[in-house]
């Protein structure tokens, strides 16, 4: 049911209508529409999959619309290529960082419009003065001669920011560039954007997080599977409405965390270090019990799930499975043990998104599909089968590839390849980054019922609502040390924050002493 | 008519000239193509060969190794040519291929490096490799004054004639040449920068050295081409076996005194004409065979089926002009 | 710089001088330059004439020139993420093309020769370029399956000719030993696209813009860098290279046969990783790779000095090429670890 | 969802059909499938065109010479399939070849003792090159352009001028043999049969084959779904050089001549057939039947073309367009239905493709290739 497209007033600064876009089979864009006037922040909501993302590269040029009206300041336009858009005056920050990893972050700014002086000379001196300039606008401090490489992903995500401003841009997209962001990052490219807002430029901002849309923008667009559902005054809206309109059906409670009886000890980490990421890290996570791992974007936290789980080493401590020890650095036996983990990454790390659906979720049970020493495709998919469909993942066919999947069917191929190991523990890093408010709701009450059967579950989360809705219990790491344990009804936003900043706020240095047991 | 060619080795007897020539097919297969030396002797072959009405065919590997040479004896084998004249790369990797061949009623001919006897029908042998030897020993001698360092630049290091011309050469040394010390032997492979690349370590690493030994045209030319335009020009003697085309520069601004060599035109020619003898049945490659070669006379065979074209002739400045090859 | 919170990285606080002396010390060309160094004194140690005859000195600095401008070239495609294969047959191809040229018009000025290697180069390198841009295919397999195409037209077309010294005017072979100030034209032939090469790389837009393209070639298209030109710049570039490298060829070795440049291509790519061209693109110098093709030959050139014979020689070169890629492994690592390291520190204060 | 999701019965939820299309187009519509059709057309092609093809020898000598590479082709797919690559292989043979050689000759070994002596030094060079490429993490290309010489380099110093040639004839009339008299096909392909369903086993039936081609598309992902990684590429790499080596031991018996330089530049023709063959330089993509074919593919026009007399440069110009047409078609295919597909849904603005377009729709998809 698309709505109507909005009015033309005389000046948009960005106008599309009626936009289509297919990929062979896949129609990513039936009819989008989006008109962003001057001096606006305008949000641009919908699920995965909506077409969000395909929208936005129309925009830039990486992509060609199929069909449809696309005009910039009035103008129709037509961009080729990325270089096109770029000259006219639109900047973009993509979904996923685009940085070139070998070279300085000050050439990842300028990149082919670098300074030049004599002869077509860059001039570096006044690139780097350039590059500093701009961290201090943004209020970092980032080492403009260091390379890319290494870079968190919130530093990245901020480098690409400071790339689009550089861009002088009369439009200003940013593809969720909040979802590795923490707060204080959050509030401060917020600043900025209000910034570039009052001096007349248009900014299109696309985000899953309804508090940062209210907080921020002034007008709202929601999109549906592909077609354009509404545009409407942030003030005359509510996230109720939003999200309704966004899944055209209503959507069950958000956390629907049911209590589930806690059991014995199954993972006990004791004393893990890693020099430069983690020290001292002792826990224990319980049968039945959702252990939430809270903290600031680069706390660490991804670091310590992959150590328990034997991808990374570690230098020091101990790892305990109902009992056993699990050995560093063995992923395979912590899967034997029992262990399965959810990575963060789900496009790199988690699946093989060109491989079938089939083998993926095959990934790891194989080994006990050999029968008479021969591992068949068709024993894949029988095995495959039955756990895809109670994840209910949308595909067509077993053998297709998880490559143009939405995120949220993605997470549910990595979920159905871990619960067929049928484990004991599931640590689950990010389990909803980038999801949309309806899957997410599936993925929290599947973690709900499966610890009400009894698995154990590390749940690590950047949305503090998450954890603080899902968690029995909340560790809160802060630079590579758990600096408090809080109980569900102790878990705070407040406390948590504090625990979380603790060390950067007071940089006390005895801060051991205030982890709560 | 080159000097050294015209073999004396047996009467012009017994030659019913080329009658059965009808339709033989003959195809060349030298150490590898692009080589200047066999280009000439495989050129003269074609001439021979159209000169009796045959068909004549020149195949062969990019470089020079033996296990590049099977695959066209054994599509030679396939074909059922007459004769298959070949330069071998090694004495033994070919023997089996050339066996099937021979079995499928194929001729086979070994020109210029030879194969182990029994793995062919008959030998055409440039000169005797004691021939070929004391000749370079002799001019290199001539040339440094019979005493000082000199080392050898040779081809491959598995080349069969290489070595044993090389080992011949060590013996006529030791045994004549007391004052000569033979200090180093490198390899350049029969490649134009490797062979030069060498020369110039040579003369790096024997800073004594008085003179070069190179029993390859490529070699030599490569040597001649480093020498001319190093300190080293007039002082390191350089000799070997060289073509005239290639080495007319060098004996000319002085880099080369002389060199020798056969001439691999006539080396072709006799080759084809052998072919055609032994597959007109005219000589089974048994000693005391004769035939007649065109142009260059008669031949007869000699022991282990071998065929002598003649000894090695010496180029230098007064008569290089004469020739063109 | 007023904001004191959050501190996210370390910015340089250390003086300009101190980071380039720093940089310098850290850096791979240094390291390889060294070495080379090194070997050189070795050698001249155990033989004089090594470097102190005038012809030691000129081979010294003549020999590598030939690989000194397939390295080059081969860099600048390394570093877009590509690779030729194809150079060697490229060589070999301009080369006899460069002999004929002298066969067919005796008299042709020596710099139109030259001009003329080098477009005849730029075009096989294009032919490279465009098959791997236009039908964005990986470099590797098509520069494989023109490493065969042009030997085989090379062969084809050499069939039973080759190029002798007698047919290249002497004015042309003089250029292969002629020395200016005792250093021999070729090396300062090649030097000079060195520094054009460099200092392009370093210093101007199009040439940053490769670096970038080889760090992340979808990140470069979503940029809008145009890659395809690039690419195919690059490509051309290296062609072009491989192309003078055959008229360098020619001069210096007087002869021009159906071997010349077999099997360069691999000396070519190990010359750029020794000095430090990362073979996944992006990262690298010209300068490396030039000091490496140095060390490449000059190591070859010093084996037999030192007495090494002939028959290991292969061997040693191998075993020092993989010294140095593990070495290089090593040096990195340890900074890494500092690094990381690093990170506790300030996290401490 | 208020059932047990960890053990509920099957059934309850939806199913799905294993395959989105039929048998016959996933058959067809292959690399492999092209190779396997074009080799028949050549073999058909040249039976009836060509002079002496279809005469008792051709497969014979056809096999015998394309033996090494069919033999170090199957370890050589899997490594590539890993997205790394071996160009040692070739100096392995040699070295193989003169050890085999010396420990025969001047040892005084029996060929099955020399022999396996020579596959276990294989072995130790392919573990050399897989310790570092797997475990100290440099890239592949530039550490075997490394062993490529090294390998060499000890094969060419052992020998010398040397060359070993009194093979016991047992053994070298072993390495020409008929398995059954009077048909084209010389013992060498019986290791080769039963290392060819040993590899198809491990890359395409077993738990193994499965990781190598997930480490090719995505050896993180790999890791952290308890591949490991190090340990598969290293095997590999150890496999790639066993097999060399057995390839330098029948190289030796079947010249009868154990020379360093035994099978120079034979890498090239093995990555050249294995990726005419289907298999992605990039890793993740490529089946075992495919590079047979491509193998034979490359040996039934050599040898058709040897027969119709022309020279090796003939024969290396139409290998090479082969290899570039083979690349070329699947990208240029691709395009070509896209194309289709978009001229089909009528007309847009996007009629008028760039190709600044393209390359960026390929860049965005090559993700895939990657
Ligand atoms: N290159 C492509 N090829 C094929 N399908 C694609 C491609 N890019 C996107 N799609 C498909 O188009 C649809 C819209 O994707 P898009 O990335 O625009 O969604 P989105 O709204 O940005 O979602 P998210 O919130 O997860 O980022 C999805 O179904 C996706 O699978
Ligand atoms: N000071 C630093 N310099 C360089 N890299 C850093 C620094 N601090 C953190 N990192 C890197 O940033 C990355 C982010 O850390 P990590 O992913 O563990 O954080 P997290 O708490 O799991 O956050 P999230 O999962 O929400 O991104 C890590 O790879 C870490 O090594
Ligand atoms: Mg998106
Ligand atoms: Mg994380």
């Amino acid at each position: 049911m698309p709505g109507t497209a909005p009015e033309t007033p005389p000046e948009w600064a960005l106008e599309l209508r009626d936009v289509a876009k297919s990929f062979g089979a896949v129609v990513a864009l039936r009819s989008g529409s989006l008109a962003v006037a001057p001096g606006s922040i305008h949000a641009l909501v919908g699920e995965n999959g909506a077409g969000k993302s395909t929208l936005v590269k129309i925009v830039a040029g990486v992509h060609r619309r199929d069909s449809g009206v696309f005009r910039l300041h009035g103008k129709d336009v037509d961009f080729g290529s990325t270089a096109d858009s770029k000259s006219s005056g639109v900047a973009v920050i993509y979904q996923e960082p685009t940085l070139f990893p070998d070279l300085s972050v000050t050439e990842n700014i300028f990149m082919g419009r670098q300074p030049v002086g004599r002869g077509r000379r860059i001039d570096r001196a006044a690139m780097y003065a350039e590059a500093e300039r701009l961290f201090q606008g943004l209020g970092v401090q980032i080492d403009p001669r260091r390379p890319a490489r290494g870079l968190s992903i919130a530093d990245q995500q901020i480098i690409e920011i400071a790339k689009a401003i550089s861009l002088d841009a009369s439009v200003l997209i940013m593809d969720e560039p909040t979802a590795a962001l923490s707060g204080v990052e959050v509030d401060r490219l917020f600043a900025v954007a209000r910034s570039l807002r009052d001096e007349g430029r248009a900014l299109v901002f696309i985000s899953h997080r309804f508090d940062e849309v209210f907080a921020l923008c002034d007008t709202v667009t929601v999109m549906r599977d592909g077609d354009y559902v509404s545009t409407d005054a942030i003030a005359e809206t509510s996230v109720e409405q939003i999200v309704s309109r966004m899944v055209g059906r209503e959507v069950a409670e958000l956390f629907p965390k049911t209590p589930a009886e806690i059991g014995d000890v199954v993972l006990d980490v004791a004393g893990l270090s890693s020099t430069g990421t983690f020290h001292d890290i002792s826990f224990s996570v319980r049968s039945g019990e959702i252990v939430g791992l809270a903290g600031l974007v680069g706390a660490g936290r991804s670091e310590i799930a992959r150590a328990v789980f034997g991808v990374d080493g570690y230098d020091a401590g101990s790892v305990h499975l109902a009992g056993a020890t699990v050995p560093p650095k063995k992923p395979r036996a912590a899967i034997k043990a029992g262990m399965a983990f959810v990575p963060e990454d789900r496009r790199k790390q988690g699946l093989v998104t060109e491989s079938s659906v089939a083998r993926n979720v095959a990934g790891v049970i194989r080994g006990r599909l050999t029968h008479a020493g021969l591992l068949t495709t068709a024993g894949e998919n029988r095995a495959a089968g039955p756990w895809a469909g109670r994840l209910e993942v949308k595909t067509n066919a077993l053998d297709a590839t998880a490559t143009t999947m939405s995120g949220g069917n993605q997470q549910k191929v990595v979920l159905a390849k871990w619960l067929a190991t049928e484990p004991k523990l599931l640590i689950i890093d990010e389990p909803t980054r980038g999801i949309d408010v309806g899957t997410k709701a599936e993925v929290h009450r599947l973690l709900s019922d499966l610890a009400g059967e009894g698995l154990a579950i590390l749940m690590i989360s950047s949305e503090l609502p998450e954890v603080l809705g899902m968690a029995d219990r909340v560790l809160v790491v802060c630079e590579g040390r758990i600096t408090a344990e809080l109980s569900r009804e102790d878990a705070t936003p407040e406390a948590v924050m504090h625990a979380a900043t603790a060390r950067i706020t007071h940089a006390a240095p005895a801060h051991t002493s205030e982890v709560t047991a | 008519a080159c000097g050294g060619s015209d073999s004396d080795g047996g009467s012009g007897s017994g030659s019913d000239g080329g009658s059965a020539g009808g339709d033989i097919s003959v195809t060349f297969l030298p150490k590898n193509l692009g080589n200047p030396y066999f280009d000439i002797s495989d050129a003269a072959g074609q001439k021979a060969v159209e000169s009796f009405g045959g068909t004549y065919e020149q195949v062969g590997p990019d470089a020079a190794s033996p296990d590049a040479q099977v695959p066209f004896i054994n599509t030679a084998a396939q074909q059922g040519v007459n004769a298959l004249v070949v330069s071998a790369n090694d004495p033994e990797a070919l023997c089996d291929a050339l066996k099937e061949a021979s079995d499928a009623g194929t001729k086979i001919v070994t020109f210029d490096s030879d194969t182990n006897p029994e793995c062919r029908d008959l030998y055409v042998q440039a000169a005797t490799s004691e021939g070929i030897a004391k000749k370079q020993v002799d001019l290199i001698a001539d040339q440094i004054g019979d005493s000082g360092e000199v080392a050898i630049l040779s081809a491959a290091a598995n080349a069969t004639n290489q070595n044993a011309w090389i080992d011949l050469m060590k013996k006529d040394i030791e045994e004549n040449h007391p004052n000569i010390k033979l200090v180093d032997t490198v390899y350049g492979d029969d490649d134009d920068q490797t062979s030069f690349d060498k020369t110039a370590a040579l003369l790096q690493a024997h800073p004594n050295l008085k003179g070069i030994i190179s029993p390859t045209t490529v070699g030599i030319a490569a040597a001649a081409r480093y020498l001319s335009t190093s300190d080293a020009k007039g002082k390191v003697a350089l000799t070997g076996l060289g073509t005239p085309n290639q080495m007319r520069d060098y004996v000319k601004d002085g880099t080369v005194t002389s060199f020798a060599l056969w001439n691999p035109g006539d080396l072709g020619t006799l080759a084809a004409f052998a072919a055609k003898a032994l597959v007109d049945g005219t000589i089974k490659g048994d000693e005391g065979d004769k035939f007649d070669a065109g142009d260059l006379g008669s031949f007869t065979v000699g022991k282990d089926s071998v065929v002598l074209l003649g000894e090695p002739f010496t180029y230098d400045k007064s008569n290089i002009d004469d020739f063109d090859f | 710089m007023s904001t004191t919170d959050t501190l996210l990285l370390e910015p340089s606080a250390i003086s300009p001088t101190k980071r380039i002396v720093g940089e310098l010390l850290r850096s791979r060309e240094i390291a390889v330059g060294a070495v080379l160094v090194v070997v050189v004194a070795l050698t001249t140690i155990k033989s004089p004439d090594f470097l102190f005859s005038s012809n030691g000195w000129r081979d010294l600095l003549l020999t590598p020139s030939l690989l000194l401008l397939l390295a080059v070239g081969q860099a600048v495609v390394i570093i877009t993420r590509n690779v030729d294969l194809s150079v060697g047959s490229t060589l070999g191809l301009t080369a006899y093309f460069t002999g004929n040229l002298f066969v067919d018009h005796p008299g042709i000025p020596i710099i139109a020769v030259f001009l003329l290697g080098l477009l005849f180069g730029a075009f096989l390198g294009f032919v490279n370029g465009f098959l791997v841009t236009f039908f964005n295919v990986p470099a590797l397999v098509i520069t494989l399956g023109t490493l065969y195409i042009y030997r085989g037209i090379f062969l084809s077309w050499a069939g039973s000719s080759r190029i002798n010294a007698s047919d290249m005017p002497s004015s042309f072979l003089d250029l292969g030993t002629k020395q200016i100030l005792t250093i021999p034209v070729l090396t300062i032939i090649g030097l000079v696209v060195l520094a054009l090469v460099g200092y392009y790389l370093y210093t101007a837009r199009g040439g940053r813009e490769l670096y970038a393209i080889g760090s992340d070639p979808d990140a470069a298209v979503l940029y809008g860098l145009p890659v395809k030109r690039r690419v195919l710049g690059a490509f051309v570039l290296c062609g072009a290279l491989a192309g003078l490298a055959g008229v360098v060829y020619a001069a210096r070795y007087g002869t021009v046969s159906s071997g010349a440049g077999y099997g360069m291509e691999l000396q070519a790519v190990g010359a750029a990783v020794i000095g430090g061209v990362a073979i996944f693109g992006g990262s690298g110098t010209v300068w490396g790779a030039a000091i490496g093709a140095f060390l490449l030959v000059t190591i070859n050139r010093a084996l037999p000095v030192v007495g090494i014979s002939d028959f290991w020689q292969r061997a040693v070169v191998g075993a020092l090429i993989i010294a140095a890629i593990v070495l290089d492994r090593v040096l990195s690592a340890r900074q890494a670890r500092r690094l990381v390291a690093a990170r506790d520190e300030t996290r401490e204060q | 969802m208020s059932t047990s999701i960890l053990s509920r019965p099957e059934g309850t939820t939806r199913s799905y059909p294993a395959y989105s299309r039929p048998l016959w187009r996933r058959a067809l519509f292959t690399r492999e499938f092209a190779v396997i059709a074009l080799l028949v057309a050549v073999i058909f092609y040249s039976n009836n065109n060509v002079e002496f093809f279809d005469g008792p020898l051709t497969f014979y000598y056809l096999f015998l010479d394309i033996a090494p590479i069919l033999l170090i082709a199957l370890p050589m797919t899997m490594v590539i399939i890993t997205g790394e690559i071996d160009l040692s292989v070739a100096s392995v043979v040699g070295l193989s070849s003169v050890l085999v050689g010396q420990l025969h000759a001047d040892a005084g070994l029996s060929i099955p003792v020399a022999g396996l002596i020579a596959i276990l030094v294989g072995a130790v060079c392919g573990a050399f090159n897989g310790f570092l490429v797997a475990y100290v993490k440099l890239p592949s290309l530039a550490v075997t352009i490394g062993t490529l010489a090294l390998y060499r380099g000890i094969a060419v110093g052992l020998l010398g001028t040397k060359a070993v040639t009194d093979f016991p004839e047992k053994w070298t009339d072993l390495a020409k043999k008929r398995v059954v008299e009077d048909h084209s096909f010389p013992m060498i392909l019986v290791p080769f049969v039963v290392l060819a369903v040993l590899f198809v086993w491990m890359l395409h039936f077993s738990t193994f084959g499965r990781g190598v081609f997930e480490i090719g598309l995505n050896d993180e992902a790999a890791h952290f779904t308890g591949v490991n990684v190090a340990r598969t590429k290293f095997l590999l790499f150890v496999m790639a050089g066993a097999v060399s080596a057995f390839a330098g031991i029948y190289y030796t018996l079947r010249f009868g001549s154990a020379r360093g330089d035994n099978a120079t530049g034979l890498e090239l023709q093995v990555i050249a057939a294995v990726l005419l063959g289907g298999v992605s330089i990039f890793g993740g993509r490529g089946a075992l039947h495919g590079v047979i074919a491509g193998v034979m593919l490359i040996g039934v026009i050599s040898s058709a073309m040897r027969l119709e007399n022309y020279t090796v440069n003939v024969i290396n110009i139409v290998i090479g367009a082969l290899l570039v047409l083979s690349v070329i078609s699947t990208s240029f295919l691709g395009w070509a239905k896209q194309l289709w597909a978009r001229r089909g849904r009528g007309s847009g603005p996007s009629s008028s493709e760039t190709g600044q377009h393209r390359q960026a729709v390929a860049a965005t998809e090559s993700t895939n290739e990657r």
